[in-house]
């Protein structure tokens, strides 16, 4: 019997421009051009709480001696940048007005969170710094832990 | 003409019916092995129905063949065969 | 094994083909076909390159296709084909042919780098 | 003698070389998020990719042909042209997520500003693939990529309870609170497996057959690394699973980079299991950026015809050169545009799973056809019916990827 594997060739050529054409705009504009949400607003401020709480397990680490100097600088930079993406988006015009209040607590308490990241930086070579940003993370975390809580339907 | 021109053409008969598409372009004797050839003499035109399946890749359409001798003409980029072929081939 | 015909979309269009030194040189591009209806319909060469397979696309892509990769084209006549397997053998090497001459011309800019040979 | 090292190299090699940032990023993510209730993903993609594999390497084995190379030949030249121009793109975009993998890497070690290390990484890779040989690359990247054991070593240490680990791999859905989190689920899952069967691997695994010179000899030989490899280097990826789940996973932390992934090495092992970690990372994310421009270059030559192969002189194989010289170029461009490394990682990922099937589906039918492989060669009905199950498996992710992509918002939720 013959093969003719090639007769899927003109099905296939439409079917994968399309899927590719289809992801590629879908993933581009959907997610960029709504507008927030109350869940997009948690997604956000959860976040944040993961860097907070990375922050306070990288201060941890240096205290106990895990980390080099050059880590914890980097590792506390890396953060620092996601978490200024993250707040850069927290503005009342991108949200509701409803949700004003909770966006500004958000944005503040991210504008905190790069200050204490950016502390964190030094934590590697100064136990004393370590132990503040531990200390100022730690608080930061459970803050953005409660308004995550508030903001969950 | 070129090769890739007759793929997929549409196969008719003379009185317009429709048989399939050109798959392939069969040459008698076996591929060149040392021994060359001035060229390759196709004698057979391989066709078969495309249906979604087949389209697909899952199944393998059942190809038949006709000889180039009953293929009449080469008209808007369709391939007319000869009546009877259309007769002999069906079923 | 052997077949008693040679299905020429099947078994030779868009193969591989390959020198006298097995060096790869292009693919079977598409066929140059002469004759037609009422009398002998043969396949007389192979064509290679960017120029025989751009022809083949959707019009739209065909364009975009020949700015990204040419326009060129070398016919290969059928008596140079030695054996059709999974590619096709030449007969003779590939500059005696005129093919391989793009992977030439981008060898002069590698040369200059030390280790390119 | 020479076999055994040969076997024992190429598994350690498939081994070593089998992480890369994405799958680190996702399987310690996914851990976070969702304890052990996806590692039976996990395994099901380690299944499929050495299916994948098996196949892909048996037929360059046996016929000679690579990936590209069957592509052309049985989807026929405009659907092969659209397949290769989405499995190069995403080529790219995964070595992009690599070389910015790299300088991240580079950063936690020295310190240094992010840009200037992804320029520093292009240099170190054109070096690297320019002067060594295939063979060492292999080498090279394969067995120190095996740093990443540590979180191996890690995982052990972090003490999970192993039973939670063992029912981690029994297929289901865990019971979760809202529909959103059944969809980041879903989400995860697709992540998982198409991190876990890359198809830039089997492109590479197909072609760097061929650079070793397989014939129907070493049909045996590919079986086993095949499945050894892939088993072992899909361990790695249960390990950084675990160590999401016992690190982050109390803490409600979501980890997205590789210092963070780290943080579990520390945590166990202390300064040395983090410098072990972060050199594991590194020479394993290096390796897949070699890996993905290779490929970038080899789809292309095998499409085209071109010379192609490290074993070739530069100058011989040269459009294969430049292709792969170009690849990196434009990969760390792009990472030196400033783009958030983090979402090329997850893009690379979705994207590579929509272009699986394409891909596979050929590799499937060619290594299935008795008239072309031979009788002794070719799928038996054991190897088809895996092969046709996964590709079902891998068209249902492919389909999911991007709606699941919008709406959980990137895996957000």
């Amino acid at each position: 019997m013959h093969k003719r594997a090639r007769s899927w060739g003109n099905w296939l050529a439409p079917a994968i421009i399309l899927l590719i054409l289809g992801a590629g705009v879908a993933s581009f504009a959907g997610p960029g051009q709504s507008q927030g949400d109350k869940h997009s607003l948690k997604n956000d401020v959860s976040e944040l709480k993961s860097r907070a709480g990375t922050g306070r397990l990288v201060a941890e680490q240096a205290l106990a001696g895990n980390l080099t100097r050059n880590f914890v600088e980097a590792q506390a930079e890396q953060m620092r940048k996601g978490v200024a993406q993250t707040r850069d988006k927290l503005t009342p015009e991108q949200f509701g007005p409803e949700l004003s209040a909770q966006v500004l607590q958000a944005a503040d308490l991210a504008r905190r969170l790069e200050g204490a990241l950016n502390s964190l930086r030094g934590a590697g070579a100064d136990r004393q710094a370590a132990e503040s940003a531990r200390k100022n993370l730690a608080g930061l975390f459970e803050e953005l832990s409660r308004l995550e809580e508030d903001l969950k339907e | 003409m070129r090769a890739h021109e007759f793929q997929y053409m549409e196969v008719l008969t003379e009185s317009g019916r429709f048989l399939g598409h050109v798959f392939d372009l069969r040459s008698r004797g076996e591929p060149e092995y040392g021994e060359p050839h001035d060229a390759r003499t196709v004698h057979e035109i391989v066709y078969g129905r495309l249906g979604l399946f087949e389209r697909l890749g899952i199944t393998q359409a059942e190809p038949q063949t006709i000889p180039w001798k009953a293929v009449k003409a080469i008209r808007d980029g369709k391939l007319i065969v000869d009546d009877s072929v259309g007769e002999r081939n069906r079923g | 094994m052997k077949d008693e015909f040679l299905d020429l979309v099947r078994q030779v269009l868009d193969h591989e083909v390959v020198d006298s030194n097995n060096l790869p040189c292009g693919m079977v591009d598409d066929l140059e076909v002469s004759g037609g209806p009422g009398g002998e319909l043969r396949v007389t060469a192979l064509l290679v390159g960017a120029g025989a397979w751009t022809r083949r696309l959707p019009s739209g892509f065909e364009g975009l296709a020949a700015f990204i990769f040419g326009r060129q084209q070398t016919r290969v006549p059928w008596s140079e084909v030695e054996t059709v397997t999974e590619r096709v053998k030449l007969r003779s090497r590939a500059e005696e042919l005129g093919l391989g001459g793009a992977d030439r011309k981008a060898a002069k800019i590698l040369e200059k780098v030390p280790g390119s040979g | 003698m020479k076999n055994i090292v040969e076997l024992f190299l190429g598994i350690l090699t498939a081994m070593g070389g089998f992480v890369e940032v994405g799958e680190l990023v996702f399987s310690v993510d996914a851990g976070a998020k969702f304890g052990f209730r996806l590692l039976w993903v996990v395994a099901l993609g380690t299944l499929g990719i050495t299916v994948f594999c098996e196949m892909a390497g048996r037929v360059a084995a046996v016929k000679g042909q690579p990936v590209f190379n069957l592509i052309r030949e049985r989807a026929g030249l405009n659907a092969g042209l659209v397949t290769l121009v989405a499995a190069n793109l995403v080529n790219l975009l995964t070595c992009t997520a690599e070389i910015g993998g790299i300088a991240l890497v580079w950063q936690l070690l020295s310190g240094w500003p992010y840009r200037w290390l992804a320029l520093g990484a292009l240099g170190f890779l054109l070096l690297v693939v320019w002067v060594l040989s295939f063979q060492w690359i292999e080498r090279v990247f394969g067995l120190l990529g095996l740093l990443m054991c540590t979180y191996l070593a890690a995982a052990y240490y972090l003490r999970p309870n192993w039973g939670e680990v063992a029912a981690g791999f029994v297929p289901g859905v865990p019971h979760l609170e809202s529909s959103s989190e059944y969809l980041l689920f879903a989400y995860f899952a697709v992540a998982i497996l198409s991190s876990v069967m890359l198809p830039y691997e089997t492109y590479f695994y197909a072609s760097g057959a061929m650079e070793d010179g397989w014939n129907p000899g070493d049909v045996n030989l590919n079986r086993v690394i095949a499945i050894v490899g892939s088993v072992l280097g899909s361990v790695l990826a249960v390990a950084l699973v675990v160590c999401g789940a016992q690190v982050f996973r109390p803490h409600q932390i979501e980890p997205q980079l590789p210092g963070e992934a780290a943080l579990a090495a520390s945590l166990t092992l202390g300064r040395w299991g983090l410098l072990a970690a972060v050199g594991g990372m590194f020479f394993a994310f290096a390796g897949a950026a070699i890996e993905t421009s290779l490929s970038g270059a080899y789809n292309l030559a095998q499409f085209l015809g071109w010379p192609w192969g490290k074993y070739r002189p530069a100058r011989t194989a040269a459009r294969f050169s430049l292709t792969w010289i170009i690849t990196f170029v434009l990969a760390a461009l792009i990472i030196m545009t400033g783009v958030d490394p983090v979402s090329v990682v997850e893009y690379s990922i979705v994207f590579s799973v929509v272009i699986l099937p394409f891909t596979y589906f050929p590799v499937l039918v060619i290594a299935g056809d008795r008239r072309v492989m031979g009788e002794e060669h070719a799928n038996g009905w054991f190897a088809n019916a895996v092969g046709w199950f996964y590709l079902g498996i891998v068209t249902l992710a492919a389909l999911l990827a991007v709606p699941l992509l919008i709406v959980t918002r990137g895996g957000k939720g």
